[in-house]
């Protein structure tokens, strides 16, 4: 009881805190520059100035909070990255020669690639289908629920489950896997799913899609209702039929939305680890980029300095994206 | 819209939606199913066998023969090898060599001149003329079909676990502020990011997205290094609530930002410029009407957002600590799985336990999902 | 035969009843203008006629065949909304298009259309642009443009000129009328708000007002004959001047005394029994003429002079407390703010409603 | 607190070093945060341990233990925020730990007592010992809690049906392995799966293998890559663990279903009707993956994984695992927690429950929970050479890695040159 | 003095140039109209005085204080935009009141305004609801009330009616009428495409055309001497019959000779040097009148006769190809499809333009 008071009031606190200064910089901010109840010269240019420093006010809290929880890591990884495993002796860029060089990383890359041609689509295309098609039928906030519940559990549990599909037992013995299942019922064989190169990681990827499909679901969702009923109204009566609806009208209108949920699922997928670390932790040719950071980082006392510049590398894939996402900013901004 | 719903294209819609709804809970339905079955037939058979009546192979112990009793000069023990559970014997034996020697009913001689006779309900009796030794019960091999059994032990043993309450405040206090609050920090950057003009915005824009993919393992060495500095300083200790909120504020943000910020730059420029005209600052504008009309983003990111955080384990551990006080509900749930990780059924129970809360929020903030909150707005477009 | 067949139609939202019970029947080809005042349903019904709205109650025929339940898309129909409703990713070239190529017509066929639509509505260099670069009367353009594109069975339009300007409403209008011509087989519904375009362009007008019909006619029949006080008053710009008056004398000609009036005769017979009961006395402003002789209908003091250019509105204050009488002069009559005034007009212009607002005539 | 056997009643205890040990330390009112990879039942276990530890000194105790305990423990020492006593099982580690001096050295009065105390106690201090930040060796961690590899698993009553014999050598366990692949049954269940980390249990084949084919010395060359990976001396033991491995005859499931066995799963063949195999190694702690209610030493058994009659000099080599306890943050409290771990009552404690080994020599044997575990007590303190686990002391990438894949890749049908030439490369690419 | 000084304003989007260079002045309590066809840039201007669209070019000034840099809250203005622009997820009552919280208005002064503004709307019953359950007209008298509600110093309406039943429409028109009266300080400006509002309402009006001034006068000014044929045109509804026409005698009366038709004389003088020129020749259609004699303008052929009532509107076939000159007849004349007819008009009132466009008369 007492701990729920007190877990009340320091959760009551810590966001009273937050919103008084957002109400406070503004206040003071509008106190500093009146404007309010002035007129003529002094009242714009006050304003102007209290305008041209407001979105900083805004912002300020953000950029602290990511300058020090992810712009500083950043630093102090290139930083390390340059350094040898103690993260004391500078070694230059030895450690990106060794990491060209080094066929694990090598095949890393390739299977990023894979994972991120596979599963930001493939992961899109599932939640958009069903966000769309289950607002139109009358037990759609249950079926999200149930295909939002892969979000809900942890990795962990997420490993087990797949464990029960991908298990396999030798041919003739009852398969607890139920993958294997379908295909002995089917006559074939049954097969070491996770332990077959190169396919493996597409059985890892079928993981993450069916953990990311309920993200997409519910930010495409959320854009797909807010989409003007009219022009669909309109398309309706254009004589467009469900597919063209959607494919014609819908899916253009949240096409920003799209992106964004392509572009975080993209950057998620750079950073995916705990999947293949469950399930494989890299054997059978399914290492990817951030498992083997992980692996250098922290096991058997780690090496930093090799783990930081696979970070490195990995924070660097990101820029076409940031490119692009500068582009569509100016792009509508232009529009406007 | 509702005509359309009448279409015959309904009936594929629905169909659809099942299939896509049974391939995406197939596999947490084993896991379900899982949780609800006895630890040692998850290893043995696959989940959905456990849904019907399965014949199997089994061995039961007899009581040791310090149970047997006297009866007609003959020393007898008595048990059923279903121990109630329902069931039908096809066959029985007694050495892992023959394991479906007999047919229920039938007597067998054991090798050192006991009689074991199994019924079809699984009743059996051991006969002696002498009276039994050794301690140990005798092994008796049996093949059995037997109903669906399922139990709620995993689940109990779970929720029974010490301190799992005071972990789960522990999980809430965590969870609720550092959804909160990087929402609130957020909605204002994101607000700035899309309608306060000022230099440089598209660039930070791309930096937020760019942070997106900074790797949590990463920043968590360089952080707690500077809690600790900063802890020494002001003579507080590293660990505390307000230590996680702040990084789990930090690591939410950019998603946050950009989700909420693609949302506010697609609302209605007339609805803002209207509040400007009437005299409304960035300010009024934000709290009054961008915040109501961004409901439908921000529950979508409150979703995620606390999910993330209450199935947080590794930040948890990281800025709040390991201790018995402190220890977040996936950590109590993760230790009870014992060091190896062995337990399984622990695991699926527990799976189940932690998804209740965050599907509570989906349920709950699922009704800010909604349509037409625009409508009526603006003419045109 | 695509007439329409509406047989009382309900509407509600919730517990706010929206549509009364309204039957109507339009035959094919017909062009039929639905006026009422704002609020009173008419994009409603139009939405329901299009299939967007569900059918609270009673029966609509297209056809001959029931479609209370049949999609939008399947009841041939083009419609211009009242909010345009564009699709705000497609330029307008592709708005016009959509719809044809949904009906996946051919390429050169798709863009002789709309190339047609735009010339006709003064779109063509705009045709690259997206709808959110368009002022508010060219949004409103496409949305026209966008179902004439279309060669549906019924055209519906909710208020399609409100937008433009004067002359392009007028040209617009006349593409309207020329398409409804050139189609003669294609039923029109259009609503607007203006009398010019409801005249000039209806067969038949339907007046609404808050649910249900109050009179339906053809446009002439309306101004000449109103069924009602509120048709009355509703058709014709400015409102038919109404004064109360007492039945002095029924019989084949009526004789009613007007407030703070003189006596009148009308051409309008009535039955004995009307004899001393409270009317309504009617007047159009366009119908009053001034005059200087004794033979007056009444007088009043100018108390405002709208001059108009064409025409000139004359507010005659003195008759009715608080609600001037308009007069409606053709040029700029050498009448000033505060003189004194007197006014006849034709009889057979003349019109008499009952105490509950219904026309003597009828 | 409570504590589980109360002082002085039991006479099996050495109640005596307990009395001793609290009258020389009093730390009332200091607490020592201790970090383990204990969970679960293991983590009441040590909880009853420390109890005493806490009773004697007066110091509260704080545990915490995790999942993530290797990742853990780097981000708590590295960002400087270490708890006093950390506790882990993999060498690897500490002596990455230690090397950047993140540990306390625990001084030479402790090397002389480990070589004192434990039985073959050079084999204790060797582990013990790791090159500090300086680059100086020095005793940095203190062995506690052991477990014994050498087992192999099988059920007595199901030889018994089939009359078969527990076999005293290495020739005799091959040829009940032919025997049973002749009566038409699987002799062996082995399971490499275990998620992330599969393929270890092979290993743990391989270095029993090494420790009864090799002198220890070798081994010790070998887990220092001081001879290649690709050493006949281990491309030998490999194909000898192949020999029982990569023959469908011999295994449960075939040879392809050993790499994707989860090792949890895989003793379950034993308890099968009928039988899936009949024999299975693993180190001490496989029983918590029995069926419930198995009572090892009656329903299971274990035997040491016998030693080849042809090389007899060998002796009886032990391969075993365990836990190390080093000083991460040096206070009293800590330093008194190393203390209190020569104590027997600290060993005697744990013993008396299950799932603990000691190779303290003085401490009653006697005090062992049960038959078994005072049988692996045994078979530790007999040991005439006992070795660490060596993919656990090889680097983590190795030992934690190619050696785990190699492993898995040799078990799919790749030849055992090629394995350790993959191995040898990956070691070479981190030296 | 709250006036509005826009010295050379210039607005281009991108590439494309709106306005051209825009010189107003405009005095404090004046009530302007901006007139102009669909896209000539009345919203864009609207929008740079209320501040919402950066000025690409020029200054402007309000109290005589460049406002180019200040901020639409700083302004004091309100606006009634084109598409409404109301709060989707508030209230008619909360909308209506938004403006004057903001304002930190007592709550009583607040819910006074509001009723007041809502009661002359005829927006009370809908108080509660949200914008998406109302109808157009109902959104657009909200976007009104919204503007009323508040005191501000500007008051900028961009089409306020456009969705309006005609009724309702003089109604509101005259309460924005008294509205300007009652507040003889507040500047007005507002943009519309309905004549009689332009006309009854303005102190002066505005015309516009691709994004520059035509004219500004008062509205009879504009009417009776428009400076040139667009304006001329745009003024009054039909609009002015324009027939080309050669100068065949210049000097203090003019006399031209229409095609296909008569030589007129007007009361205009043109210089000498005009002898010979093309010319265009301008009447309204309410100038027209039916003639039997022989001093007629021009005679055609009736094509269309388009009775709205009070009114008939005759399309003349016969004089310029394809373009039909349009006469207004009062009441409903005797005149049948067919009819050959001649008419005359008023001398003073025939307008002549130049080859530009170029009113002579100026
Ligand atoms: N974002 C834009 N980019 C390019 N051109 C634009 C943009 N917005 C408006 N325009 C153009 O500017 C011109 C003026 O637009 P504006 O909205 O001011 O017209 P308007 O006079 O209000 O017309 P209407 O009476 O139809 O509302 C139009 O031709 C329009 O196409
Ligand atoms: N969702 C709704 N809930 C309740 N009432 C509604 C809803 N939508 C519309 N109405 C009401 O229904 C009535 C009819 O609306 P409708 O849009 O048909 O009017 P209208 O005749 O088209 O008016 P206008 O000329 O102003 O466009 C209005 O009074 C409106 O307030
Ligand atoms: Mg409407
Ligand atoms: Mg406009």
């Amino acid at each position: 009881m007492e701990q729920l008071v007190a877990a009340i009031l320091t959760m009551v606190a810590g966001v009273l805190v937050c919103a008084a200064y957002f109400w406070g910089t503004n206040l003071i901010l509008d106190r500093i520059f009146p404007s309010k109840g002035k007129f003529g010269a002094v009242a714009s240019r006050n304003l102007r100035i209290a305008n041209s420093i407001r979105p900083w006010l805004f912002l300020a809290p953000a950029l602290l909070a990511l300058t020090l929880y992810l712009v500083y890591p950043v630093v102090q990884s290139v930083w390390l990255s340059l350094h040898d495993r103690g993260g004391q002796n500078f070694v230059g860029i030895s450690n990106y020669q060794w990491m060209v060089n080094d066929g694990e990383f090598r095949q890393s890359i390739f299977n990023n690639f894979l994972w991120l041609l596979v599963v930001p689509a493939l992961s899109t295309f599932f939640g958009l289908i069903i966000a769309a098609l289950t607002d139109r039928i009358w037990w759609g906030n249950i079926a999200k629920t149930l295909i939002f519940m892969p979000m809900a559990i942890s990795f962990v549990g997420a490993a087990v489950i797949w464990k029960f599909i991908y298990d396999y037992r030798a041919a003739g013995t009852e398969q607890i896997g139920l993958l294997n299942a379908i295909v002995v019922a089917f006559g074939g064989e049954p097969q070491a799913w996770i332990t077959l190169p190169f396919w493996n990681n597409f059985f890892l990827m079928a993981i993450l899609v069916w953990i990311q499909t309920g993200f997409a679901m519910v930010i495409l969702s959320a854009a797909l209702r807010g989409i003007p009923e009219e022009t669909i109204e309109a398309a309706v009566i254009d004589g467009a039929n469900g597919w063209q609806i959607f494919f014609k009208i819908m899916v253009p209108q949240i096409w920003g939305t799209i992106a964004v949920v392509w572009t975080t699922i993209t950057i998620l997928v750079l950073k995916v680890f705990d999947i293949v670390l469950a399930m494989t932790n890299g054997q059978w040719q399914s290492q990817v980029l951030a498992n083997l950071m992980f692996d250098w980082m922290f096991r058997g006392g780690g090496d930093f300095g090799r783990g930081a510049s696979i970070a490195v590398v990995i924070m660097v894939l990101v820029i076409p994206i940031m490119i692009w996402n500068i582009r569509n900013a100016a792009k509508e901004a232009g529009g406007r | 819209m509702n005509p359309s719903t009448r279409s015959p294209l309904m009936w594929a819609v629905h169909l659809s939606v099942l299939l896509l709804v049974l391939l995406w809970t197939m596999p947490t339905a084993g896991l379900l199913i899982s949780s609800l079955r006895d630890k040692d037939q998850l290893a043995v058979s696959g989940w959905w066998t456990a849904l019907a009546t399965s014949s199997r192979n089994a061995v039961a112990r007899a009581p040791s023969p310090e149970s047997q009793v006297e009866r007609d000069g003959k020393f007898v023990i008595s048990g059923n090898v279903l121990e109630g559970q329902g069931g039908q014997i096809s066959a029985f034996g007694f050495s892992s060599r023959e394991p479906a020697k007999f047919k229920p009913g039938e007597t067998a001689e054991l090798n050192d001149g006991e009689r074991l006779t199994v019924q079809a309900d699984g009743s059996f009796e051991i006969v002696s003329d002498q009276r039994m030794e050794g301690s140990r019960g005798q092994r008796i091999f049996f093949t059995a079909s037997t109903p669906p059994r399922f139990t709620l032990d995993n689940y109990a043993e779970v929720l029974s676990a010490a301190g799992i309450g005071r972990s789960f405040l522990n999980s809430l206090t965590v969870a609720v502020p550092s959804t909160v609050i990087p929402i609130l920090i957020a909605a204002f950057a994101a607000y700035a990011l899309a309608w306060m003009p000022f230099p440089g915005r598209a660039l930070l824009l791309a930096v937020v997205v760019g942070l997106l993919v900074v790797p949590l393992q990463m920043s968590l060495i360089p952080l707690l290094q500077l809690y600790n500095g900063v802890g020494a300083f002001f003579g507080v200790p590293a660990k505390t609530y307000m230590g996680i909120w702040l990084a789990h504020t930090g690591f939410g943000l950019p998603l946050a930002i950009y989700l909420l910020r693609n949302y506010m730059a697609g609302l209605p420029r007339e609805i803002m410029e209207s509040a400007r005209v009437d005299g409304a600052s960035d300010f009024e504008i934000f709290v009054k009407i961008v915040l109501p009309l961004s409901f439908p983003a921000l529950a979508s990111f409150a979703i995620f957002q606390f999910l993330w955080t209450w199935n947080d384990l590794l930040v948890a551990l990281v800025f709040l600590g390991a201790g018995d006080d402190e220890l977040v509900l996936t950590g109590r749930l993760v230790n009870l799985l014992g060091s190896r990780g062995g337990n399984w059924e622990i695991l699926t129970a527990s799976a189940f336990i932690t998804i209740i809360v965050p599907l509570i929020v989906f349920f709950a903030l699922q009704r800010y999902l909604v349509r037409g909150l625009l409508a009526g707005s603006v003419k045109g477009g | 035969m695509t007439g329409l067949l509406l047989k009382d139609i309900r509407k509600s939202y919730g517990a706010v009843d929206v549509i009364h019970g309204i039957n109507l029947d339009i035959k094919q080809g017909e062009f039929v203008v639905f006026v009422g005042p704002s609020g009173c349903g008419k994009s409603t019904l139009l939405r329901m006629i299009a299939g967007l709205e569900e059918i609270t109650g009673g029966d609509m025929f297209i056809d001959g065949e029931r479609v209370n339940d049949v999609p939008p898309s399947k009841r041939g129909i083009a419609m211009v909304f009242q909010s345009y409703a564009l699709y705000p990713h497609m330029t307008v070239y592709d708005n016009m298009a959509f719809g044809m190529r949904i009906a996946r017509e051919s390429k050169e066929e798709i863009d002789r259309r709309v190339r047609a639509a735009a010339e006709m509505l003064q779109l063509t260099q705009y045709l690259d642009r997206l709808p959110k670069a368009l002022s508010g009367g060219q949004r409103q353009r496409v949305a026209i443009g966008r179902a004439i594109c279309r060669n549906p069975k019924v055209f519906l339009f909710d208020e399609p000129l409100s937008n433009l300007d004067a002359a392009l409403r007028v040209a617009t209008r006349i593409e309207i009328a020329k398409l409804s011509e050139r189609m003669s087989d294609t039923t029109m519904i259009y609503v607007t708000h203006d009398q010019v375009e409801a005249m000039t362009l209806a067969d038949r007008i339907v007046v609404l007002s808050a649910g249900h019909i109050e009179q339906v006619g053809a446009p002439l029949e309306l101004y000449e004959r109103p069924a009602n006080l509120f048709v009355a008053r509703f058709i014709g710009s400015p409102a038919m001047n109404v004064i109360p008056a007492t039945i002095t004398a029924a019989g084949a000609q009526t004789t009613v005394t007007l407030v703070r009036g003189k006596s009148v005769t009308l051409d309008i017979p009535t039955e004995a029994s009307e004899n001393g009961r409270k009317a309504s006395f009617g007047v159009r402003p366009e119908d009053l003429e001034v005059t200087e002789s004794e033979d007056f209908l009444f007088e009043g003091t100018v108390s405002i002079v709208e001059a108009l250019g064409e025409v000139t509105l004359l507010y005659i204050e003195g008759l009715v407390e608080g609600e001037p009488i308009i007069a409606k002069m053709p040029g700029i009559p050498r009448v000033g703010r505060g003189d004194k005034v007197r006014f006849t007009a034709d009889k057979a212009k003349l019109h008499l409603f009952d105490a509950e607002g219904r026309s003597y005539r009828a | 607190a409570d504590l589980k056997f109360k002082p002085g009643e039991d006479s099996k205890f050495n109640w005596a070093s307990f009395e001793e040990f609290k009258k020389g330390h009093d730390l009332k009112g200091q607490t020592l945060t201790i970090f383990g990879p204990w969970r679960g039942e293991d983590e009441a276990l040590f909880k009853s341990v420390y109890a005493y530890f806490a009773e004697a000194t007066g110091v509260e105790v704080k545990y915490s233990s995790s999942e993530n305990y290797e990742q853990q423990i780097v981000i708590d020492t590295q960002a400087g925020s270490p708890p006093d006593v950390a506790i882990l099982p993999q060498p690897g580690l500490i002596a990455d730990l230690a090397a950047k001096g993140l540990l306390t050295p625990l001084g030479d009065e402790t090397k002389q007592w480990l070589l004192d105390n434990y039985a073959a106690g050079q084999s204790w201090v060797d582990l013990s010992t790791y090159n500090g930040k300086d680059g100086q060796p020095a005793l940095y961690a203190f062995p506690y809690k052991i477990d014994v590899k050498s087992l192999v698993w099988y059920v007595p009553e199901n030889f018994e049906d089939a009359g078969y014999e527990v076999p005293k050598t290495m020739e005799e366990l091959k040829a009940l392995t032919e025997q049973i692949a002749e009566d038409g049954e699987k002799p062996w269940c082995i399971g490499l799966g275990s998620g992330g980390a599969t393929g270890w249990p092979a290993t743990d084949w391989v270095e029993d293998l090494m420790l009864r084919t090799q002198p220890a010395d070798v081994y010790d060359k070998w887990v220092k890559n001081e001879i290649p990976f690709t050493d006949p001396a281990i491309t030998a033991a490999l194909d000898e663990f192949g020999w029982f491995a990569r023959n469908d005859k011999f295994v449960d499931g075939g040879a392809a279903a050993v790499a994707s066995t989860d090792f949890r799963d895989s003793p379950k063949g034993l308890f099968a009707s009928p039988p899936k195999c009949y024999l299975h190694h693993q180190a001490s702690f496989i029983p918590s993956f029995f069926p419930e209610g198995t009572v090892v030493g009656e329903d299971a058994d274990f035997f040491y994984m016998p030693p080849y009659e042809s090389k007899k000099e060998l002796g009886n080599p032990v391969l075993g695992a365990g836990t190390l306890a080093m000083i991460t943050k040096d206070t009293p409290a800590a330093r008194a927690f190393i203390e209190f771990l020569k104590t027997p009552i600290a060993h005697e404690v744990w013993m008396a429950q299950t799932s603990f080994l000691t190779p303290y020599k003085s401490v009653n044997v006697d005090v062992y929970g049960n038959p078994p575990l005072k049988k692996q007590g045994e078979i530790l303190l007999s040991a005439t050479t006992f070795r660490f686990d060596g993919s656990d002391l090889m680097p983590g990438k190795i030992g934690a890695g190619a050696f785990w894949t190699g492993m898995v890749d040799f078990v799919g049908g790749k030849s055992s040159a090629d394995v350790a030439a993959g191995v040898q490369k990956a070691w070479d690419a981190i030296k």
